[in-house]
């Protein structure tokens, strides 16, 4: 594997590429292709409960389901991930409970960070899945921290940062590989290449040729992988983390892929893109697994229908039940800015409660627009 | 006359200042094809061309160094800022190079750059697509500060700071992006910065304001007024260099002042005008001067309706200072 | 007891509390080996090794940011910023990370880094090694901010920021780094965050200060005292949270107020004091609010001494205040 | 040329290497020869300057003067420079008075700054020569902006940004290559390697086994030469320039070099490193150049002579003459922060001219510790 070539397993009709001989088992391959369904399945109802105006923003991850179920196969429970806001599936994979996200999504009493944050900006410490934030790349030099501290305390876990093509050209990919590579840590830098940051193509995002050769700066390997081939995820993941995880250092791993869907709920790709998307659209990574899959006789059409199925009733009990929960309580506004609640916020907080009771009534026509 | 929304005349505040001058550069995120993600430069790369609108990298760092460069050569770079909650990457651009290489190459070199960026909430977009960083660039010495209110000085201010020789950061409210419109000549204006304008003339009281917070001030007044209350309402428009004789010509016709804004309270712009006041005229002081502001928290998403300064907010403070 | 310097305490209380706690790591540029540029870093290398004490490549927003990182997991990490002047790359860590973790996590994730950075003119480093930055982190909702005068401040709280839950931006007043020394006891001590210390106690008019303008406020002071004025001298040592009830309670008892800061004047951390004084105590004051600060330029070279506000500057303030 | 290897065309003892034949003619080879002596010569005396404690603050060069003059020979009268401190040997290739140089470390009236900024930040706009700044790597994206200028206007012009190895981690390295790529312009990065980041070695600025392959990053050509070697440096700049000047976009050199002083004048280097230097001490730019000339009969001992006491000669008549001029006025702590000084100004620098005159007297006792 190289940073130029790129790795493929699958080819785009299910058929082995070259003579690669999977690790994999059936039920391993299986999971697999099932967590994929799952994901895309998880983000059409939210992107219809947007859509309905039931949620305030969604960010659909169509089209890059091999990226997160991929890595997500590879990574183990004590690892640490921080993650990109594209990437419901490897959370899921992760243990996370569906209700969790979908209480995020919500904002209200049933989110775990009391409707502080956008939807899918997530936050789950149990399973080491460090908040996502907004501000691009910020999280890729924490990654680098994180993974100098397992570092130092002798673990053998490793961190893994996810970013997009945009993330490349942030300050922090900069220092985050940087440091990284002087400190010789165990850590992944793990970019879905989707060719687009909201309209800006990947050509005017940097001249170079690939973005697993910017590696080369940092003194780590660098390998480029096709992104929409789950297997070729997984094989590039794993063995880069086996390198990470026996002191072999940071690697920088580019996975090709497409962001077939808009930016997010408030963006209109029509207005950048012309047909280019169609000739991805046939490249569904969720059908070519698909393909492979029935190939070796583990996959059905029944099978398709009721794993459908499964996740659509589960996010639609969830959605029920979260959708009636109040909002979280105007205290939640002053707590946790510091480990304790300082003088100040209580009385502003006071104030706010003798003055206005629990405040103010929404404004109806707030609405974001990207 | 037309009637147009605050994203109308930037855009056309930008098409004026292109058409007018050739040195006029626009660059940042999704600016070109796509118009801007708040739709403030649409048309323009259609216009002018990949040369003169510019898709940049996604990197802020980038787009105000960059901006920089040009204009020490003698373009007139104008960069946006997607959301200003993302300027940080930009701070040090900002703060170190482009606020003092006038002062520090003797006057040699000049990079007047007008950084434009929507702020403030109201859109619900959480933490970290509504703050107001205004005090932030208000503390830096060589920055002026600009901050419309309407479509009317949207438009001429920004054609007043594209013609500034000083670098200019440029807020606009995006809360009142779309709403409401106004009208607007069609013909050349400017709007002089460092000028307050009174949006209503009152004698019992006064309200401070900035962009969005300026419709608030309006709505607490007209509350006021049923209680007889009259008061007078200073949208700030610019607050570096701070027009500091209205404000001390309004506190001293009514000797009362509630300050507004949306920021966080602690070390918030409104502090400076307390102070000002508390410096230079306090002695036409009947009451305490109150501060409306934004909690000392992050901004919130769901609460953003109980965190956002609000008219009964502002109503309340106004009834403190009138029954002290 | 020990008679040290303010960097010796610095280092003192590093010492301690890495050897209390193995969890504590210092990194930063030229803090390996090299001690730190100011020293305040001498001998950990030796003492503690490369894993805890670690010299960086050139980027403060990958220090801030490893810092961050590190901390999440639970290390303790106590960054140096060389001059504090270059803390600006690392504003986006700062602002849009460090301050906002806890929060935006619902409290899941904590990162309590202790930034340690000089500070603050008198030492003719001009534009980039002088400044005083302190009131773009005291507006920054999230983080708490500290300032010591004195070599026992400075070891006791930066014992206590390092065993705090919060982020602390630690400020270190460069021009007193070596004088004058101080006795400190030998016993391990903490010095409580978020408490002002009442410097020299007077009843005719308050001075609050801190920092390297603490010595000033006490020189100034002395040279009203020969005018018969009797001043108090407010060390404030935590900025946020500020001690504001020491504050009220200073000017309720004189009355009159002059605020001392070495960063420029407009929208400094002094505005805050007037503006919560004439939010809180407008009544008792007697006389205008006068601050007495940087100008609002960028810092010079070789003028800094007309730059820098010194006792006779003070001294004409609290004669203004006084014979208001 | 490559980004691995390193280019060299004078050996340590002035033999030529390979078969490079120099396009410079013997005066050209002199007039640079004692460009580099000139540079040594002011170093030596402003050094000297400051440990009499008659100036400030200083940054002494020694060592690399070839990397600024091989430079500084290429460029031409209408090309931008955004120079790093340790360059004065470039600025005086450019045209800039010694006077204006010394005048900037006295920061007095003679200052063209008004003694704003520290000795060695100098600006110099007659020569196209940026405004330095103390902070390291922020001019590298503002050369990108004013190449993009000069390329938007179709001119043929270039520009050069200087950095130092710690620069290359810095933000605006990331953001100066990544933006410069993608729009092609004709900007030169030279980054001159003298190994040390103050007492930060190279090995811990980064894992990249050259600085010059960061240019793969960028999709740019990247370039190693000896920075010790001034006909090296000359050819390696020449070509990327008239890369650049003919429209073929960016290119980042790494010159190798050394630091063979300390960081600056309040840097003590036994502190942090052992005899590493006592190697490079050998390896003189100046001493190399100088050999390789009198193989070729261009240069003589009393030659050698003449051209030291002439710039120490230089030196000390300016000197004499500036050391008495008074300092900047008052007034100009308020001029050019903006255009014009706006009333808060005014009114400051009235209260300070009413209650302090010309004001307060300089604290004996500041110094600067770095
Ligand atoms: C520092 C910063 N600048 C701008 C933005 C606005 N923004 C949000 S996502 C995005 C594009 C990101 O593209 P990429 O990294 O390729 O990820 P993708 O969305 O394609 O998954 C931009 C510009 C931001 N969030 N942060
Ligand atoms: C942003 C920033 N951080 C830290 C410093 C302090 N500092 C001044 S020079 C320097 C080292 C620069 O090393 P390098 O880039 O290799 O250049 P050299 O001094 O070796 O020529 C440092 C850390 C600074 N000036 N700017
Ligand atoms: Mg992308
Ligand atoms: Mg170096």
């Amino acid at each position: 594997m190289t940073a130029t070539e790129m790795l493929q397993i699958i080819g785009e009709s299910g058929q082995t590429v070259g003579d690669h001989e999977t690790d994999l088992t059936p039920d391993e391959l299986v999971a697999m292709y099932e967590a994929m369904v799952r994901t895309r399945g998880l983000d059409e109802r939210m992107i219809n409960l947007q859509r309905q105006g039931r949620i305030g923003f969604y960010v659909p991850s169509t089209g890059e389901e091999a990226a997160q179920v991929g890595s997500g196969t590879v990574l183990l429970k004590d690892d640490w991930l921080y993650p990109s806001y594209r990437m419901p599936g490897t959370l899921l994979m992760r243990g996370v409970p569906l209700r969790d996200m979908i209480a995020n999504c919500y904002g209200n009493e049933a989110d775990n960070c009391f409707g502080r944050q956008m939807p899918v900006h997530y936050s789950f410490a149990k399973q080491n899945i460090v908040s996502i934030s907004s501000p691009i790349g910020t999280h890729i030099i924490q990654a680098t921290g994180t993974a100098m501290a397992q570092k130092l305390r002798g673990t053998k876990e490793i961190t893994a940062a996810f970013f997009g093509d945009g993330g490349t050209s942030s300050n922090d990919f900069h220092s985050g590989l940087n440091f990284a590579g002087v400190w010789k840590v165990p850590c992944l830098f793990i970019c879905s290449n989707n060719q687009w940051a909201i309209s800006v193509p990947i050509e005017k995002q940097t001249a170079s040729e690939t973005l697993a050769q910017k590696a080369v700066a940092y003194g780590m390997p660098g390998v480029r992988v096709d992104g929409n081939d789950v297997l070729a995820v997984y094989k590039a993941v794993k063995e880069a983390a086996e390198l990470a995880r026996s002191g072999g250092g940071p690697s920088l791993l580019e996975l090709m892929t497409y962001r077939r869907g808009p930016h997010s709920s408030s963006d209109d790709p029509t207005r950048y893109r012309g047909n280019q998307a169609d000739e991805w659209l046939t490249r569904d990574p969720i059908l070519r697994f698909r393909k492979y899959l029935e190939r070796q006789d583990l996959w059905t059409d029944k099978k398709e229908k009721e794993a459908t199925e499964r996740i659509k009733n589960e996010c639609n009990a969830l959605v029920k039940e979260i959708e009636k929960l109040p909002n979280p309580t105007t205290e939640s506004l002053f707590t946790d800015v510091y480990a304790n609640v300082p003088p100040h916020l209580r009385e502003q907080y006071k104030h706010l409660v003798e003055t206005e009771g629990e405040g103010h009534e929404p404004d109806p026509d707030a609405a974001f627009p990207l | 006359m037309a009637e147009i929304t605050i994203v109308q005349a930037v855009n056309d505040a930008l098409k004026e200042e292109m058409t007018r001058d050739d040195d006029v550069v626009v660059l940042g995120e999704d600016v070109g094809v796509n118009g801007g993600v708040f739709r403030c430069t649409a048309d323009l790369h259609e216009m002018f061309g990949d040369d003169r609108v510019i898709d940049t990298p996604l990197s802020e760092s980038g787009i105000i160094g960059a901006a920089i460069g040009m204009s020490l050569y003698g373009l007139k770079a104008v960069p946006e800022i997607q959301f200003s909650d993302f300027i940080w990457p930009a701070f040090d651009q900002i703060t170190s190079e482009l606020a003092k290489f006038r002062y520090r190459s003797g006057g040699q070199f000049t990079c007047p750059v007008v950084i434009r960026t929507p702020y403030g909430g109201g859109i619900r977009g959480g933490h970290y697509h509504s703050q107001s960083p205004e005090v932030y660039f208000t503390h830096t010495s060589g920055l002026v500060v600009v901050v419309p209110s309407d479509a009317y000085d949207a438009k001429g201010l920004l054609k007043a700071a594209i013609r500034s020789p000083d670098p200019v950061l440029f807020l606009e409210p995006k809360k009142i992006y779309r709403a409401p419109k106004m009208e607007v000549p069609d013909d050349d204006y400017v709007v002089e910065i460092g000028k307050a304008a009174v949006r209503r003339e009152g004698t019992d009281f006064t309200i401070t304001a900035y962009g969005a917070m300026v419709e608030v001030a309006m709505a607490a007044c007209e509350k006021a007024a049923e209680k007889g209350w009259n008061g007078e309402v200073l949208d700030l428009r610019t607050l570096v260099p701070l027009d500091e004789e209205s404000l001390i010509a309004s506190v001293t016709k009514t000797g009362r002042l509630v300050t507004l804004q949306e920021a966080p309270k602690f070390c918030g712009f409104s502090s400076e005008l307390s102070a000002i006041v508390a410096e230079k005229a306090i002695d036409v002081m009947e009451a305490p001067i109150k501060r409306v502001a934004g909690f000392d928290t992050p901004f919130p998403y769901t609460l953003e309706h109980v965190y956002m300064p609000h008219a009964d907010r502002v109503l309340n403070a106004i009834t403190e200072v009138m029954t002290y």
